[in-house]
């Protein structure tokens, strides 16, 4: 197992490495440069791409840049959104919020999915499937925006149970909105992925066998339909993750979390290119763990992968 | 019991097409499946969403006297009012306890969906926008149909190393953040249509290759394949005529779930507006648009809104109905 | 019910609907089940074997459903005495907790598919004694799934409850499904297919070692199969199934000795000859009859080259040739003309009196 | 004898390659021969290795090492197109899962005609239907099948249409991979019949792969028996059933179940020991011009003399 | 949550953006400058009339030829570590600004109001030192210009001259003015907490000279991006004041606490002249009358916006006479179709064409793509054989496009960095200035600007100068150089506890005199 996840950490590393590269020859195209404001001279402007040795040759700055990342541990400074700061601190200050934000939703929304998923699963045809799958499918086609907009002007403003933005003194208590209308998208595909799967389980050669011991259904559901069903449903769980955690932009907006989402539109919009790369980079970097963390869970439900990884 | 002598006379064996009697019904695959299709409620339902919301994309901008780009000064941020539903005390035309209707004196004027700050009239920019939503999912899909199935079927067929360094690159796209492409790739080209549909290339067929790969080395192994070699089929005739036909359903399925995406994916586009090039207002424009007003003329984002709901909500359905009429586990049913 | 009788089946009728249309995959069924018996249903694909036994479990699919008819099951709920009922008016609760698994176990065909892929055979062992309450504790249950696992010939047992399916080859496997059925010590075990999948060297340990169980328990046997060899080696009784109706029932020496449905004649004809190597291998024309809409009178009829015109007509009811030897065949009608049966069989059933007579 | 000698393998190896540490030894230097128009069997336990040596000797896989020759053609290494294109002709199989090996999408006119089509043999669109409405007559179907799919046809039925698709190229050769395992009883024998009849016809040879001893004894000339990727006993029918030496075989022979219960309920059987065979140290032996034996010297004699104790249970 | 109980005076605003930095000298955008002028104090301040009155400075005298300004400072004034706010903070601050290895972006600022050496000092050309500021002592701070500037005194109010600790800056290096901890107050209040992205909330500073007056206890920012949600927590009473989008103002425009103000920003669409079609003058001024301004004022904007038939915008500059600019001034280019199309017909005679296609630039932003939406029709209807093509673009791209001029019309604004028409007329227009993106050219204009620039003929004769800049601005106006849009409003929800809030049309708002009940 070590050896493996040690092949898999070597690969990844790798992959980021390209993804770095990737992104820095990406930015080299993006119009524009960071010291963009309307009263900037064309002489200033040079001045400060020389101050930030923006002016040097692609190569050049990329090897700096890998030096002082993997050296330092340095991703730069800011050059519009937070002048002269570090990036790092930056990110690191946000990203705490949009992961914990982002596992809440995950949470919230993996639990009820999986509860809606069982439900409609096994409960094929009846109302309550198709409640739980109209529920689903309307789950995916609200865009979010309206979705979070809604939550706060009914239950933030109308009734006023929720803070309708996020509070830095108060996580969890103002998070509960921003977490409740993430969380709708994954409930509404854990449902849809779950239901399917769990209907083919469930007409699986192994659980008929489990019927016939006489095994009660609630727990051949559980024990063996939800655990086998479950291994597909991680599949798709997994990127959905990397997004949660890296925050919706539009979630983030609406209800004024400062996450890394809207971090990212915004180093985009101004060319804050140490910002968005370093965004880029712990996106790619969470989307590889995740995946890894996938492919062990793996491991942990499905024992036919475990052997066949070598573990 | 009749113990009549005769009726215990042998019979010659009758023909042997009557001893063959065929297992299965003489219908083909297809057909098959649109009978099973047929029978899904829900999938029916969806496909008759489709079909209404499609039908009014196409004439519903002609049926009133307004236009969906055509400015006008006075009739400016009215809620809907619909004849006859009036009476009934919704689509009257008022919001909230004001009735611009009647306080402006627009008595004969009939907005069905309201009017926008321009005095557009929302419901043929709704049905424009429908219309361009169509066309943005169509071609988005179709090409990425065409890379992701391409792609899939190439990686998954071939396997090995080749499968290996495509593999690699899937996981390398994926590794970087889908807006950080898309909106360099919209910022570097114009933004506007082909940067949307090009920006959607870009990423949207990584999950519809993944599909064909993943049933392409399940296919692969078939006896039919091995069957097809033996008889001296090359890679190409392999991929196309023996294992794209098989695969066809899952693709039309992952189609149908991509469509919605695609559409999701432009209004989140015009969100952080990266969107079309104005007039052009497709269903993600208006609501993007319309949300900045949400609290004040809700009527602009509910509209576009619901018909993008229900449309994503129809093709999600028919995505259901379809992957359970082209499962053969469901034959039969 | 008599009274060395376990199991009994009445006039069963099952369906399946299809779309619009309905299925009669199970008509008017009878036959039943002695104590400590091993009764064989032989039939080919799609005779409704399988549907048969899922009947009795009360497992059939949600499209199926029961028409007229009663399963009849003697049991006895601890503690009190022995009561005959009918499962067919049972509710799922009744059968999950007092029959399945407790009273009637089963085994699949496909070992390889029949285990759940992420759990220990140990505990898929010890699942259902715990759920019937059998063992006390999960060190008990785990105590009987070694020596359970024993039982079966499963080497070091001890290092195997902890493994999981796809650590075992096939007939390993089928010794765990074997072992799963055997859990709760039930009166019945249905065996559907059991040695279908594996190949011959290990089919035949299967079936040593489900008739040494047997002698071992007592419990009483349906082994369903179409290898008309494996029936020889281990049935006391034989069913002969045709388009969801018992066409031909009897000892297995009555079956292979005396055969009197022409379906059954053309069964065992179709087994190659050990000798006869030059000759076609006697073949049964045609498929199945399509159940939608079944063939009025004898189903076999239009594959049959001795078909009466009554066959035609009407379906022939059971004809009892001894005590315990019946069939469904209108040329047991004593109006009937007479018919040999084919004449590989017929050479073949001589070879085997002699070498009987010889003994 | 060596006239009439259609295929001739020597020392065929196939690996797989799973990861670094393990390479599966399916086919493991095996030779052997079969003479024109007759039926060469294969049998021996799942795994064992029959369908790989099958699947090498058409080229769905290329071989590790090892020479085939095919009608006096070198068709073990690379080949050339003109090679593939006789070889293809020549050569054909037919697969074990009837449905599996059927593509679902494909009417029975294309699916029988699909060889001609690939190797532009079909000529017109009418010649294209002559053929195939010939070559399902001949397999016991008719015209009006043309335009079915395979879910709509029979056990049975489907897998004459895989014997028709092979047929239509007018091999000399076919590979039968269990072609009958996944049939009933019943349609067994119809397929068997249809089998032999072709090969009366049209002179056809077999290698018939197979795990069904009884039915193997019954339309076989030779057979081969195959264990963990090794041919440990080759012989004519008569040879491995009637004299088995090899432990292996008898182990197999006593597992085939008789119609009979009377000899059933008094059968002994043999279980063969695992691993107390090292087959990479024996060598071939002759027994008689047609019967040879996989063994070491030590066990070719305690087998001549009937010792099993190290082999047999 | 349920409203806390207020105790102490807390302003609480909702803030649309994000700071960019707490640094004086480094701060480029207006959030920057706002929450900076909270805490520090410059030479002068703005009063509640938005007069210039004495805020560090005590007072200070001026040189004949308005080239020598001399700032004699309050003895009181601390910085909120104890030290005392000296001249040598100013020359260090100043130095900083310009210094070519801090390189900031508002150096030209420095360079704006010519002080002495200034530009070879940011061209690294002279030493730090050679810059015309000077610590004649303790309390007394020099400056000395390359030329009289008659805005000087009033961008003495301007965060990036204020003050700033030597010892403190030096001491804290890299780290300083990045947290509320690394930040030194001279001003009303001092920054206790700045939470990235959410939040930065200023404290009493009880060590400010003038404390006594102010009346705030705190002042929280709170960034809340999304004006519907600022809105609604307004509603909610979570915060005092909070700025909305033109889409909410039906909703609240009939409220008490719905205010609108004026803005020094003028909205113009820029034809860019290296198209040979805008070169036409009649094409331009077809486009100029073509469309209904009030519209866009009243309908789509409608936050106190105005139809800006001119370009120095209204309550910018006070002239000499005492009266705005506009006061009495002429309007140019007021929409009138009948008009629009004899120029349009004019245009077209003179191209020889009888259709054309121009494509608008605009920014993403809600607003202007509204806007650009009814300048398409407009300019469709109004001019037959017009198509306009619009191309959306974010801020940053579209000014890269029109400073490189690869754009036809762009839809763009300016905003005053001092109160003089100058800011506008002579910053923008000139040719070969960096933000003139049409390249409007007139040597008549040229010179007409030149002389009222610092040094120039006329930068001493406030009256003559004042009427060249108004024939300046006639000159552009009237070849419709450039083709004014709007004055640009802000709609605001204001707590009505909450007054005595100021606002100033350049420069930053100013919460001194706030009082909440
Ligand atoms: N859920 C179902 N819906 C419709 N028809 C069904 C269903 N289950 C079984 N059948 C039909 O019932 C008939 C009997 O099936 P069954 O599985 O009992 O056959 P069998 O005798 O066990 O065959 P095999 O030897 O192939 O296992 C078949 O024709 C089958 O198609
Ligand atoms: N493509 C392959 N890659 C890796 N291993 C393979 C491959 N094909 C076959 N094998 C392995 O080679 C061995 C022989 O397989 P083969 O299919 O030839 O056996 P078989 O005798 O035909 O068995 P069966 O009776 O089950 O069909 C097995 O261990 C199998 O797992
Ligand atoms: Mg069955
Ligand atoms: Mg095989």
């Amino acid at each position: 197992m070590t050896k493996f996840i040690a092949k898999r950490i070597l690969l990844s590393l790798a992959t980021l490495f390209v993804i770095l590269f990737i992104l820095f020859l990406l930015l080299q195209f993006m119009p524009g440069s960071p010291f963009n404001d309307e009263k900037l001279t064309a002489a200033q402007q040079a001045v400060l791409m020389a101050k930030y040795g923006l002016d040097k040759p692609f190569f050049i700055r990329f090897w700096i840049y890998l030096q002082n990342v993997v050296l330092r541990g340095d991703f730069g400074i800011s050059y519009a959104i937070k002048k002269d700061m570090l990036v790092s601190g930056i990110v690191i200050a946000r990203l705490g919020t949009s992961v914990r934000i982002g596992l809440q939703a995950l949470l919230l929304g993996v639990s009820l999915g999986v509860l809606f998923g069982v439900i409609s699963g096994s409960k094929r045809n009846t109302w309550m499937d198709s409640m739980a799958t109209v529920a689903a499918v309307i789950g995916v086609s609200i865009p979010s925006y309206v979705l979070a907009l809604v939550l706060s002007f009914v239950l933030g403003y109308k009734f006023r149970i929720f803070s309708i933005t996020y509070q830095v003194d108060q996580p969890l208590w103002s998070s509960i909105l921003p977490t409740i209308a993430l969380s709708f998208f994954v409930m509404a595909q854990t449902t849809r992925f779950l239901r399917t799967e769990l209907i083919e389980v469930l007409a699986s050669d192994y659980v008929k066998l489990v019927d016939a011991k006489g095994v009660a259904r609630p727990k051949v559901i559980l024990r063996h339909g939800l655990r086998n069903a479950m291994i597909s449903v991680i599949t798709i769980l997994g990127p959905l993750t990397v997004n949660l955690m890296t925050g919706s932009l539009v979630v983030e907006r609406v209800y004024g979390i400062p996450g890394i989402g809207s971090l990212l539109v915004e180093g985009i919009q101004v060319n804050d290119y140490n910002v968005i790369i370093m965004i880029a980079f712990v996106y790619s970097a969470l989307y590889i763990f995740v995946n890894l963390i996938v492919d062990i869970l793996y491991g942990v439900i499905d024992p036919r992968i475990r052997v066949a990884k070598g573990g | 019991m009749d113990d009549r002598k005769e009726r215990f006379n042998r019979v010659q064996l009758r023909d042997s097409k009557q001893q063959e009697m065929l297992v299965g019904s003489t219908t083909p695959f297809l057909k098959d499946a649109w009978r099973r299709f047929t029978k899904n409620k829900g999938a029916l339902v969806g496909l008759v969403a489709i079909a209404v919301i499609f039908l009014f994309a196409l004439i519903g901008p002609y049926i009133n006297e307004h236009a969906y780009n055509v400015l006008d000064k006075i009739h400016i941020n009215l809620p809907p009012r619909i004849p006859f539903l009036e009476k009934l005390g919704i689509f009257d035309g008022s919001e909230g306890n004001y009735n611009p209707y009647i306080e402006k004196g627009f008595t004969n004027d009939y907005f069905w969906f309201g009017t926008d700050v321009l005095g557009r009239d929302l419901w043929d920019r709704v049905w424009m926008g429908t219309r361009i939503s169509f066309y943005i999912a169509m071609v988005a899909v179709g090409i990425d149909m065409v890379i992701g199935i391409g792609y899939g079927m190439v990686s998954g067929f071939f396997g090995g190393k080749v499968d290996m360094v495509m593999q690699r690159i899937v996981e390398i796209l994926s590794g970087i953040p889908n807006l950080v492409v898309v909106t360099l790739f919209v910022l570097v080209l114009k933004p506007g249509m082909v940067s949307i549909i090009l920006a959607l290339m870009i990423t949207g067929w990584i999950s519809m290759s993944r599909v064909v790969r993943s049933q392409v080395l399940k296919m692969k192994e078939h006896e039919f394949i091995l069957a097809a070699k033996t008889l001296g089929a090359n890679s190409f005739v392999i991929l196309f005529k023996e294992l794209l036909p098989n695969i066809i359903g899952q693709i039309i399925v992952m189609t149908m779930f991509s469509i919605p995406n695609a559409i999701f994916y432009e209004s989140f586009l015009a969100f952080i507006g990266l969107g079309l090039q104005p007039p052009l207002a497709s269903l993600g424009v208006l609501i993007a648009d319309g949300y900045r007003a949400m609290i004040t003329h809700p009527h602009l984002v509910i509209f576009p809104t619901v018909v993008l709901s229900v449309l994503m909500l129809s093709f999600n359905l028919i995505a259901d109905g379809l992957r359970d009429a082209f499962d053969p586990k469901m034959k039969g049913f | 019910m008599k009274e060395n009788r376990i199991l009994e089946v009445n006039h069963l009728d099952l369906s399946f609907r299809l779309g619009n249309e309905v299925n009669h995959v199970i008509r008017d069924i009878s036959f039943h089940l002695n104590q400590g018996e091993t009764l064989a249903i032989v039939g080919e694909s799609g005779s409704g074997k399988s549907v048969t036994t899922k009947a009795i479990l009360g497992m059939i699919d949600d499209n199926g459903f029961l028409g007229k008819g009663e399963i009849l099951f003697r049991t006895s709920r601890t503690g009190k005495e022995d009561e005959i009922v009918d499962l067919t008016k049972k509710d799922k609760k009744y059968m999950q907790k007092y029959v399945r698994g407790s009273k009637i176990a089963i085994i699949f065909q496909d070992p390889m598919t029949s285990l759940d892929p992420t759990m220990t055979i140990g505990k898929q062992i010890m699942e259902s004694m715990l759920e019937h309450k059998k063992v006390a504790s999960k060190k008990e249950a785990m105590a009987k799934t070694i020596q359970l696992l024993d039982l079966v010939g499963i080497e070091q047992p001890e290092k195997r409850v902890r493994q999981y399916p796809h650590q075992l080859s096939g007939g390993m496997r089928q010794r765990v499904v074997i072992a799963i059925a055997l859990a709760c010590e039930p009166d019945v075990l249905i065996a559907d297919e059991p040695t279908t999948a594996l190949d011959v060297t290990i089919q035949s340990q299967i079936l040593e070692l489900i008739k040494d169980l047997q002698k071992k328990t007592g419990v009483s046997i349906i082994f369903i199969t179409h290898d008309l060899g494996v029936v020889a080696n281990v049935a006391d009784r034989v069913a002969v199934m045709y388009a969801g109706k018992i066409v031909e029932e009897g000892l297995a020496s009555e079956i292979y000795y005396d055969p009197r449905h022409p379906y059954t004649w053309g069964l065992l004809s179709s087994i190659p000859s050990l000798d006869g190597q030059d000759e076609e291998i006697y073949s049964i024309p045609g498929t199945p009859p399509n159940l939608i809409d079944p063939p009025k009178g004898d189903a076999f009829a239009y594959r049959s080259e001795y078909a009466l015109e009554i066959d035609f007509e009407e379906q022939p009811p059971m004809f009892q040739i001894s005590d315990t030897h019946f069939a469904a065949s209108w040329l047991l009608h004593p109006s009937a003309p007479k018919v040999d049966m084919p004449l590989v069989l017929a050479k073949r059933i001589a070879a085997f009196n002699e070498r009987r007579s010889q003994e | 004898m060596s006239a009439n000698v259609l295929l001739e393998v020597k020392n065929l190896s196939q690996f797989f390659r799973i990861d670094r540490h393990t390479t599966i030894r399916a086919v493991d230097d095996v030779s052997f021969h079969i003479n024109e128009g007759e039926t060469f069997s294969v049998v021996g336990e799942s795994g064992s290795g029959k369908s790989t040596l099958g699947r090498t000797l058409i080229r769905i896989y290329d071989a590790h090492s090892g020479s085939v020759t095919f009608m006096g053609r070198e068709i073990g290494g690379k080949l050339s197109s003109d090679s593939r294109k006789f070889l293809r002709k020549n050569m054909q199989m037919i697969f074990q899962d009837p449905m599996a090996s059927l593509n679902p999408r494909k009417k029975v006119l294309d699916a029988v005609a699909f060889g001609l089509d690939i190797n532009h043999l079909s000529g017109d669109k009418n010649e294209r239907l002559d053929k195939v409405v010939k070559v399902l007559k001949s397999v016991g179907l008719s015209e009006d099948h043309l335009t079915r799919y395979p879910h709509q046809f029979s056990g049975g039925q489907r897998q004459r249409i895989g014997v028709a698709r092979a047929l239509i190229m007018e091999p000399r050769f076919i590979i039968c991979d269990e072609i009958i395992s996944a049939l009933d009883v019943s349609i067994q024998a119809q397929v068997i019949n249809l089998m032999r009849r072709l090969q009366k016809e049209h002179g056809l040879t077999y290698m018939f792969i197979a795990h069904d001893l009884s039915m193997v004894r019954y339309l076989s000339d030779r057979v081969a028996v195959m264990h963990l990727g090794h041919i440990v006993e080759m012989g004519t029918v008569e040879d491995i059933y009637e004299h088995p030496l090899h432990p292996y075989t008898k182990s197999l022979l006593s597992a085939i179940p008789h119609p009979d219960p009377d000899a059933e309920k008094d059968r002994k059987r043999f279980v063969y020991i695992k691993g107390g065979v090292d087959y990479n140290i024996g060598t071939i032996r002759q027994l008689s011009d047609t019967h040879s034996i996989l063994a070491t010297d030590e066990e070719f004699s305690r087998w001549q003399q009937n010792d099993y104790s190290l082999f047999l249970k | 949550a349920p409203a806390k109980e207020e105790t102490e005076q807390v302003l609480r605003i909702a803030k649309d953006n994000d700071v960019s930095s707490l640094d004086t000298n480094v701060a480029t955008d207006g959030l920057s400058f706002e929450v900076i002028k909270t805490f520090t104090e410059g030479l002068m301040e703005y009063d509640a009339d938005g007069n210039i009155v004495p805020g560090v400075a005590l007072d200070y005298e001026v040189s004949a030829d308005g080239t020598v300004y001399t700032f004699n400072l309050r003895d009181d004034a601390k910085w909120s570590n104890g030290d005392p706010v000296t001249a040598a903070d100013f020359v260090f601050s100043w130095r900083r600004l310009v210094d070519p290895a801090l390189a900031t972006e508002y150096s030209y600022m420095a360079e704006g109001i010519m002080i002495k050496n200034a530009t070879a000092v940011i061209k690294g050309e002279k030493p730090l030192t050679e810059l015309g500021v000077a610590a004649l002592d303790a309390t007394t701070f020099q400056v000395t210009l390359d030329a009289a500037v008659p805005y000087f005194i009033q961008l003495m109010t301007f965060p990036v001259f204020h003050p700033l600790n030597e010892a403190f800056v030096t001491a804290k290096g890299d780290a300083y003015a990045k947290s509320a901890d690394a930040l030194l107050s001279n001003g009303p209040w001092v920054v206790t907490e700045w939470t990235e992205g959410t939040k930065i909330r200023v404290e009493k500073n009880d060590t400010y000279w003038n404390a006594d007056e102010i009346s705030l206890d705190a002042i929280e920012f709170l960034i809340i991006k999304d004006y519907q949600t600022a809105a609604l927590q307004f509603e909610n009473g979570e915060v005092d004041m909070a700025k909305i989008s033109a889409d909410l103002v039906d909703r609240y425009k009939d409220e008490d606490f719905f205010e609108t103000k004026k803005l020094g920003y003028t909205w113009y669409v820029a034809p860019n002249q290296l198209v040979a079609e805008l070169q036409n003058e009649n094409l331009r001024l077809a486009l100029a009358t073509s469309f209904d301004k009030s519209f866009i004022t009243e309908s789509i904007l409608h936050d106190g916006s105005n139809v800006a038939d001119y370009i120095v915008p209204i309550g910018l500059a006070t002239g000499p006479d005492g009266k705005d600019f506009r006061d009495g001034a002429e309007t140019f280019l007021s929409f009138d179709a009948a008009k629009a199309l004899e120029y349009w017909n004019a245009a077209k005679a003179e191209l020889g064409v009888e259709t054309l296609t121009l494509e608008l630039l605009v920014d993403d932003a809600a607003d202007t793509k509204a806007v650009s939406e009814f300048l398409q029709t407009e300019w469709q209807t109004n001019l037959p054989g017009l198509t306009v093509t619009i191309q959306v673009q974010p801020k940053k791209n579209r000014l890269q496009l029109m400073r490189d001029g690869t754009y036809q019309l762009g839809l763009t604004r300016w905003g005053p960095d001092y109160a003089d028409p100058f800011t506008y007329l002579g910053d923008l227009f000139q040719t070969g200035v960096n933000y003139n993106y049409g390249r409007f050219s007139d040597a008549e204009y040229d010179a007409l600007v030149q002389s009222t620039a610092p040094g120039g003929a006329l930068s001493t004769d406030a009256a003559a100068r004042w009427a060249a800049l108004h024939e300046a601005e006639a000159i552009l106006l009237e070849q419709a150089g450039i083709l004014p849009t709007w004055q640009s409003g802000e709609a605001m929800l204001v707590n009505p506890d909450v007054s005595g809030y100021e606002f100033h049309v350049v420069g930053q708002p100013s919460y001194r005199n706030v009082v909440k009940k």
